[in-house]
C-alpha cells in the first residue's frame, strides 16, 4: 500500500469520524470540532489528489494545493464566526444548547450580559 | 454545448461580469473604512451603479443572443477561472438587483444611523452585509468554475448568518448558529465533491467538466455530495429545520434578503450542476427523489404555515413550501418540454424572490405599526397601511399562482411540462399547494381588514416611501406573468443547446 | 520506509480524532485537537505539500486550537446541561452506521481515482515563466487563480463584519475581548516581550520566501497575528477599539489594493487581474505586501471577537 | 537530498520519536488535571518538531526548517492560549472586565 | 569525510532518541504533574537538541543549518516559559480544588 492509498483511507475515516461526532455530540462547540474533522478529511483527500498529480518536475499538482490553502483559511474564519455566536449567546443567556428554545427573559438576560 | 475552444475566449463586455461581482465588494470596503453614515451613502451609490451594470449585461446578452464570457487574468481554463453568464444567470441577476434596490429603499427607514452617534452597530453591519449578499449572489450566478462557486457560497454564508442575528436577541443567535452549522457542513460536502471531480477529470471549469464527465461511481458520489450539501443550504425538506426561526427572527429587511435571495444561491448551484455539469447523467429516479422532497416541502410547509400564530413565522414556513416548487423542475427537464420546465423553474425563483421580499417587508411595516405580528390580532392594519396590505395581497396572489402573476406563469409552465411528460402527480401537488397557500394568504388579508379597536392609533408612523417600495416590489411580482409577451425567452439565451444535450 | 511512517501518522491521526469525538470533557477534546493539527502538518509534509504544511502549522494547529480552547473554557458551565442531551444508544448506532457508510464510499472513490492522475502541473510549468515567481503555488494563488485569493481575503473581511455585528449595542466602537490584567512579573509578560520580535521577523521571512519557496502572505500573516495576540494576552497592549480609523484602513487595504491593481490590469494588460508583461512579479509582490498587514489584522480581529467593552469617552 | 542509508536512519529515528510522543500523549491526555492536558501542545512542540525535521530532511525538503520555525512559534502560542483559557475559566477576578 | 559526518549524525540521533525515551518514561512513571512536566520539558528539549545537532551535517546550506539552530533555541526559550506557566496553572488548580 502506498502513501496516497494510505492517506486516502485516513481521509475517508476522518470524514466518517467527523460525521459521527456531528450527529452524536449535542454541544455546538463539539459540532464545530467535528466540522473541523470533516474539513481535515476533505483537505487530506485533496492533498492525496495533489500528490497523485506530481508531474513536470513538481512534487505535486500545485492547483489543488493552492485551493487547499484557500479552503483552510476559509474554514478557520468559519470556526471563528461560530465561536463568536456561541460566546455571545452564552453571555446573554448562560446557555449554549441548540435543542432547547431560548426563554425570553430579557431582565435576567440583561443582568447576565452586564456581568460578563 | 459550447466547444472548448470557444468556451475559453472572453466575449466583448465580459468585463462587466467581473464588475458586477466586484462593485458590491468594493462598496463593502469603501463603506467599512470610513464607517458610520458613510456606509449607507456608499451602499446607495453602489446599488445605483450596480443596477446599471446589470442592465447593461442584460442588454448585451439580448443583443448578442449568446452568453457572455470572461477569462479572469487572461488565463483560459483549465488553468484560469472563467466567468460565464447565460440567460439563467442574467435573469437571476436582474431580479436580485431589483430586490436589493427595493430593500435598500425600505431599509433607509429601519437602518439609518441615529442622529447624535457617529456610528451604530446594526446600521453599519446591515449596509455592508446588503452589499456582501449582492456581490456573493452575482458571483454564484456568473462563476464558471466549481471551486470559485465554493468560495461564492462561503461568501454568501458569511454575509447571511450575521443578518439573522442582527438585532442580537438570544433566540436569533441560536437560529444564526444553527444556520451557520448547516451551511458549513453543506459547503464542506460540496467541496469534497469538487475535489473528487478534480481528481477524476483534472479541471474545475464547468464547460470543460461537462465535456469530460461520464457516468461512474466517482461522478455519482460527487453529484450526491454536492447536491446534498446544497440542499442543506437551500433548506429543502427535510433539511429545512434551521430556516423558519432564522428567517422569521431577523429584522424585516434582512428576512427579505435571506428568504427571497440567499437561498436561491444554493438552489442555483444545484441547477447549474444538474443541467450543465452532469448533463444527462442524472435523471430518472434521482430526479424523482429530488422532486419528491420538493413535493413534501410544498405540502408540509404550507400545512405548518397554516398553523402559525405569528405572521413572520407564517411567511417563513411559506418559504419552506415555495422552495419545494423550485425542485419540481428536475424530473421535467429531461423530456421534450425540458426548456419549458427550466424557464418555469427560473420564473418560480424570480417571482418567489420578488413576492417573498415584498411579503417580509410588508410584515415588517405591519409589525412596526401594530407593535406585534400576532395573527389573531391584525385588525386595523389595513386601515393604517392600505398600500402595504395591497402589496401583501398582490405578493400572496403571486405565491398562490393567480394570473397574471409571475407565479401563475411559472406554475403553468411547470404543470404543462409535467402533463406533457406524463408526470401528472407533480401537477396535482402544485394545485394542492396553491390551494393551501390561498387559505393562509386569505386569512391574513381578512384579519387585517377588520376595523381597529376604537381609540387605537399606530405605534409608529410608517414613512410613505417604505410603503411605496413594498408595493412596487409586489406589483413587479404580480405583473411578471406578462413576461410571456416578450419576444424572446431570455432564460434560454446561451443555453438552448445545453438543454438539448441534457436529454437522454 | 516513508510509508511505514505514514502508517504511524495515519493511525495516530485517527486515534486523536476519535479522542476529540468521544471524550466527555470538551477541554480534553480540544487538548487533543492541537497535537492533531501538528500531526496533520506532518501528513502534508509526507504528501509533499509543503505550502499546505506551513498553512496548517500556522492556522490549523495554532490559531484554531487557541480559538477553540478559549471557547471551551468559557463555555465550561454549559457542559453539564449538554451531557443530558446526549442521544441514546439507538441514535449512536444509526450515526455510526451512517458515518461508516460515508467513510467507505469516500474511501472507495479515493482508491478508484483514475491512473494516470489528471494534473495541471504541466500547464502551470508551461506558464509559470510569465508570472515571474518561482513557487508554483504562489503563481496559482496570485496569477492563474488570483480571483480565489482576492475573494478569500474578502471572505475573511466578511467574517470580521459578522463577528463585530455580534457586539452588544452599548459596546459598539469599544475594544474587543476581555481586558487582560497580568502582574508585571508574570512569566507571560516576559515571553510576550521576547518572542514577538523574533516571531514577527519569522513571519516576514516566511512571507518573503513565498515568492520562490514555500511560504507566503497567509502563513506569514498568521505568525504575525499570533504574536500580536500573545502581546494582548499578556496585557502589555490592549486590543484596539473597533472604531479606530487606522484599524479600518489597514483592514481594507489589502483587498482594495488587489482590486485596484486588478482593474489597472484590465486597462494595461487586457484583463481584470492580468499583469503587464515583465511586471508580473513586482505587481504580485505589491499585492502580497498590501495583503500581509490586512490579513494579520483580520485574523487578530477574528480571534479576539466582538467589541465587549464600551469606549470610555475622554 | 540525503542518501539512502542516512535517510533510512532518519526515518527510523522519526518513527521512534513519534512512538514516544504518541505514548506520552496517551498519558498526558488522560489527565487527570487540566495542567496535564496542557502538556499535550508542549509535547508536540518538541517531539513533533523533531519528527518533522527528521522526515523533512530525509525526503530532501529544504523548506522543512521554515515549517519547523512556524510550528515552534505557533505551538508556543497555542500553549499560552491554553494556560490563559484555563485562568479565565477559573474565574480569576483580576481578569474580568474592568468597566 | 562523508562517512564521518554520517557516523556523527547517527550517534547524535541515538543520543536524541535516548532523551525522548527518557522523557516519555518520566511522563509515564512520575507521580505528579510537576515532576512529569519536569521530565517532559528537560528531556524532550535535550532530545530535540541532539536531533538538531545530528541534522546539521545533513543540511545542504549554511543558512539551513543556522535556521535549524534557531528552531532549537526558539523551542528552548518558549518551552521553558510555557512549562512555568503550566506549573503555575497546576498549582492554581490544586488550590482551587
Amino acid at each position: 500500500m502506498n502513501v496516497t492509498q494510505l492517506f486516502g483511507i485516513t481521509a475517508a475515516a476522518l470524514v466518517g469520524l467527523g460525521v459521527y461526532g456531528l450527529i452524536v455530540n449535542p454541544q455546538p462547540l463539539r459540532k464545530v470540532l467535528a466540522f473541523n474533522l470533516i474539513g481535515n478529511g476533505v483537505f487530506l483527500a485533496c492533498a492525496v489528489i495533489a500528490h497523485r498529480g506530481a508531474a513536470a518536475g513538481m512534487s505535486g499538482d500545485p492547483v489543488p494545493q493552492a485551493l487547499l490553502i484557500t479552503a483552510i483559511v476559509v474554514s478557520f474564519a468559519a470556526s471563528a464566526l461560530a465561536v463568536g455566536l456561541m460566546l455571545r449567546r452564552f453571555a446573554q443567556t448562560g446557555t449554549n444548547s441548540l435543542a432547547a428554545p431560548d426563554e425570553a427573559a430579557p431582565g435576567e438576560a440583561r443582568t447576565h450580559a452586564e456581568a460578563r | 454545448m459550447m466547444t472548448p475552444a470557444l468556451a475559453g475566449q472572453s466575449t466583448p463586455g465580459g468585463l462587466l461580469l467581473a464588475l458586477a461581482v466586484l462593485l458590491p465588494f468594493a462598496g463593502v470596503l469603501a463603506g467599512l473604512a470610513p464607517g458610520g453614515r458613510h456606509a449607507q451613502r456608499v451602499a446607495w451609490v453602489t446599488v445605483a451603479l450596480g443596477i446599471g451594470i446589470v442592465l447593461e449585461i442584460a442588454a448585451r446578452l439580448l443583443v448578442s443572443g449568446d452568453s457572455l464570457r470572461y477569462a479572469l487574468g487572461g488565463w483560459a481554463p483549465p488553468l484560469g477561472v472563467m466567468l460565464r453568464a447565460d440567460g439563467l444567470s442574467v435573469c437571476m441577476m436582474l431580479v436580485v438587483a431589483v430586490v436589493v434596490g427595493a430593500v435598500a429603499v425600505y431599509a433607509n427607514g429601519d437602518f439609518g444611523t441615529p442622529s447624535g452617534t457617529r456610528e451604530a452597530r446594526a446600521p453599519l453591519a446591515f449596509w455592508l452585509l446588503l452589499l456582501a449578499v449582492w456581490g456573493a449572489l452575482n458571483l454564484v450566478f456568473v462563476s464558471g468554475d466549481i471551486f470559485t462557486l465554493y468560495v461564492a457560497l462561503e461568501l454568501l454564508t458569511f454575509a447571511g448568518v450575521p443578518l439573522v442575528s442582527l438585532d442580537g436577541r438570544a433566540e436569533t443567535l441560536q437560529a444564526a448558529l444553527r444556520y451557520l452549522l448547516y451551511a458549513l457542513i453543506g459547503s464542506m460536502l460540496y467541496l469534497l465533491g469538487v475535489f473528487l471531480l478534480y481528481g477524476a477529470y483534472g479541471t474545475l471549469d464547468i464547460a470543460l467538466l461537462a465535456g469530460k464527465i461520464g457516468p461512474g461511481p466517482l461522478a455519482w458520489t460527487a453529484v450526491a455530495l454536492m447536491s446534498a450539501g446544497m440542499l442543506a443550504k437551500t433548506a429543502l425538506f427535510p433539511l429545512h429545520l434551521w430556516l423558519p426561526p432564522a428567517h422569521a427572527g431577523a429584522p424585516a429587511a434582512a428576512s427579505a434578503l435571506l428568504s427571497a435571495l440567499v437561498i436561491k444561491g444554493s438552489w442555483f448551484v444545484v441547477v447549474r450542476l444538474w443541467l450543465d455539469v452532469f448533463g444527462g447523467m442524472v435523471g430518472g429516479s434521482v430526479a424523482q427523489l429530488l422532486a419528491g422532497l420538493g413535493a413534501m416541502a410544498i405540502l408540509f410547509g404550507n400545512v405548518v404555515a397554516l398553523r402559525q400564530a405569528r405572521l413572520k413565522l407564517l411567511i417563513a414556513y411559506s418559504t419552506v413550501a415555495q422552495i419545494g416548487y423550485l425542485f419540481l423542475l428536475f424530473p421535467l427537464v429531461a423530456h421534450d418540454e425540458g426548456a419549458r420546465a427550466v424557464t418555469g423553474g427560473l420564473l418560480q425563483a424570480i417571482s418567489h424572490a420578488s413576492a417573498k421580499a415584498a411579503m417580509f417587508l410588508a410584515a415588517g411595516l405591519i409589525y412596526s405599526t401594530l407593535g406585534h405580528d400576532r395573527l389573531a390580532d391584525l385588525r386595523g392594519a389595513a386601515r393604517a397601511l392600505p398600500m402595504t396590505l395591497t402589496a401583501f395581497a398582490l405578493a400572496g396572489a403571486t405565491l398562490i399562482g393567480l394570473p397574471p402573476s409571475g407565479g401563475f406563469l411559472a406554475k403553468w409552465l411547470l404543470m404543462s411540462a409535467a402533463l406533457a411528460s406524463g408526470q401528472w402527480w407533480w401537477a396535482l401537488t402544485m394545485l394542492l399547494g396553491g390551494l393551501l397557500t390561498s387559505v393562509y394568504v386569505f386569512m391574513v388579508v381578512v384579519r387585517a381588514m377588520e376595523p381597529a379597536a376604537p381609540g387605537w392609533s399606530p405605534k409608529k408612523p410608517v414613512p410613505r416611501y417604505q410603503q411605496l417600495a413594498v408595493l412596487g416590489l409586489a406589483t413587479c411580482s404580480f405583473l411578471l406573468g406578462l413576461a410571456v409577451l416578450l419576444p424572446v425567452d431570455m432564460a434560454q439565451i446561451g443555453r438552448t443547446v445545453t438543454t438539448q444535450a441534457g436529454m437522454p | 520506509m516513508i510509508s511505514a511512517i505514514s502508517v504511524g501518522i495515519g493511525i495516530l491521526l485517527l486515534a486523536l480524532a476519535l479522542w476529540t469525538v468521544v471524550v466527555r470533557d470538551t477541554f480534553a477534546a480540544v487538548a487533543g485537537f492541537i497535537p492533531y493539527g501538528l500531526l496533520l502538518t506532518l501528513a502534508w509534509l509526507v504528501l509533499r505539500a509543503v505550502d499546505v504544511a506551513l498553512t496548517e502549522a500556522a492556522i490549523g494547529a495554532g490559531l484554531t486550537g487557541a480559538l477553540l480552547i478559549r471557547a471551551a473554557s468559557r463555555l465550561h458551565p454549559t457542559e453539564a446541561a449538554a451531557q443530558a442531551e446526549t442521544p441514546g444508544l439507538g441514535t449512536r448506532v444509526v450515526a455510526g452506521v451512517a458515518a461508516a457508510a460515508v467513510a467507505v464510499v469516500i474511501a472507495v472513490c479515493l482508491l478508484r481515482l483514475p491512473d494516470p492522475a489528471p494534473t495541471l502541473a504541466p500547464e502551470v510549468a508551461r506558464h509559470i515563466e510569465a508570472t515571474g515567481v518561482g513557487n508554483p503555488i504562489t503563481a496559482v494563488l496570485l496569477s492563474f487563480r488570483a480571483i480565489d485569493t482576492l475573494l478569500e481575503a474578502i471572505v475573511l473581511l466578511f467574517g470580521v463584519v459578522g463577528v463585530w455585528s455580534l457586539a452588544p449595542d452599548r459596546c459598539w466602537g469599544g475594544r474587543p475581548g476581555l481586558a487582560q490584567a497580568v502582574g508585571p512579573n508574570d512569566i507571560l509578560v516576559y515571553l510576550a516581550r521576547v518572542l514577538p520580535p523574533i516571531g514577527v521577523v519569522i513571519g516576514i521571512y516566511i512571507f518573503w520566501a513565498g515568492a520562490d519557496h514555500p511560504g507566503g502572505k497567509f502563513q506569514g500573516a498568521t505568525v504575525i497575528a499570533a504574536m500580536w495576540l500573545l502581546v494582548m494576552m499578556s496585557g502589555l497592549r490592549d486590543a484596539p477599539p473597533v472604531n479606530r480609523r487606522w484599524l479600518r484602513v489597514v483592514l481594507v487595504l489589502g483587498p482594495a489594493v488587489f482590486i485596484a491593481l486588478g482593474l489597472l490590469g484590465a486597462v494595461m494588460a487586457g484583463a481584470f487581474l492580468a499583469y503587464p508583461d515583465g511586471w508580473a512579479k513586482l505587481w504580485i509582490i505589491v499585492i502580497e505586501a498590501a495583503l500581509l498587514p490586512s490579513l494579520a489584522v483580520t485574523l487578530v480581529l477574528l480571534m479576539v471577537g466582538p467589541p465587549q467593552r464600551p469606549e470610555v469617552s475622554p | 537530498m540525503t542518501d539512502g542509508l542516512i535517510a533510512d536512519v532518519l526515518i527510523a529515528v522519526c518513527g521512534l520519536v513519534l512512538l514516544m510522543v504518541a505514548v506520552g500523549l496517551l498519558s498526558v491526555l488522560r489527565g487527570p488535571t487540566r495542567a496535564d492536558r496542557m502538556m499535550a501542545a508542549q509535547l508536540f512542540g518538541t517531539g513533533g518538531i523533531a519528527a518533522l525535521l527528521l522526515v523533512g530532511t530525509a525526503s530532501g525538503v529544504d523548506s522543512v526548517v521554515d515549517v519547523a520555525l512556524t510550528l515552534a512559534v505557533l505551538a508556543a502560542f497555542a500553549s499560552v492560549a491554553f494556560v490563559k483559557a484555563d485562568r479565565q475559566s477559573e474565574g480569576d477576578t483580576e481578569n474580568e472586565e474592568r468597566t | 569525510m562523508k562517512t564521518a559526518a554520517d557516523v556523527f549524525t547517527i550517534v547524535a540521533m541515538l543520543g536524541g532518541l535516548f532523551f525522548f525515551v527518557a522523557g516519555t518514561l518520566g511522563l509515564l512513571r512520575f507521580p505528579d504533574t510537576y515532576t512529569r512536566l519536569h521530565a517532559l520539558t528537560k528531556a524532550d528539549n535535550l532530545g530535540l537538541g541532539m536531533v538538531v545537532v545530528g541534522l546539521l551535517p545533513q543540511a545542504g546550506h549554511l543558512v539551513v543549518a543556522l535556521k535549524l539552530i534557531v528552531v532549537w533555541l526558539l523551542v528552548m526559550l518558549t518551552s521553558s516559559d510555557v512549562s512555568q506557566l503550566i506549573a503555575r496553572a497546576a498549582r492554581r488548580q490544586e488550590k482551587g480544588s
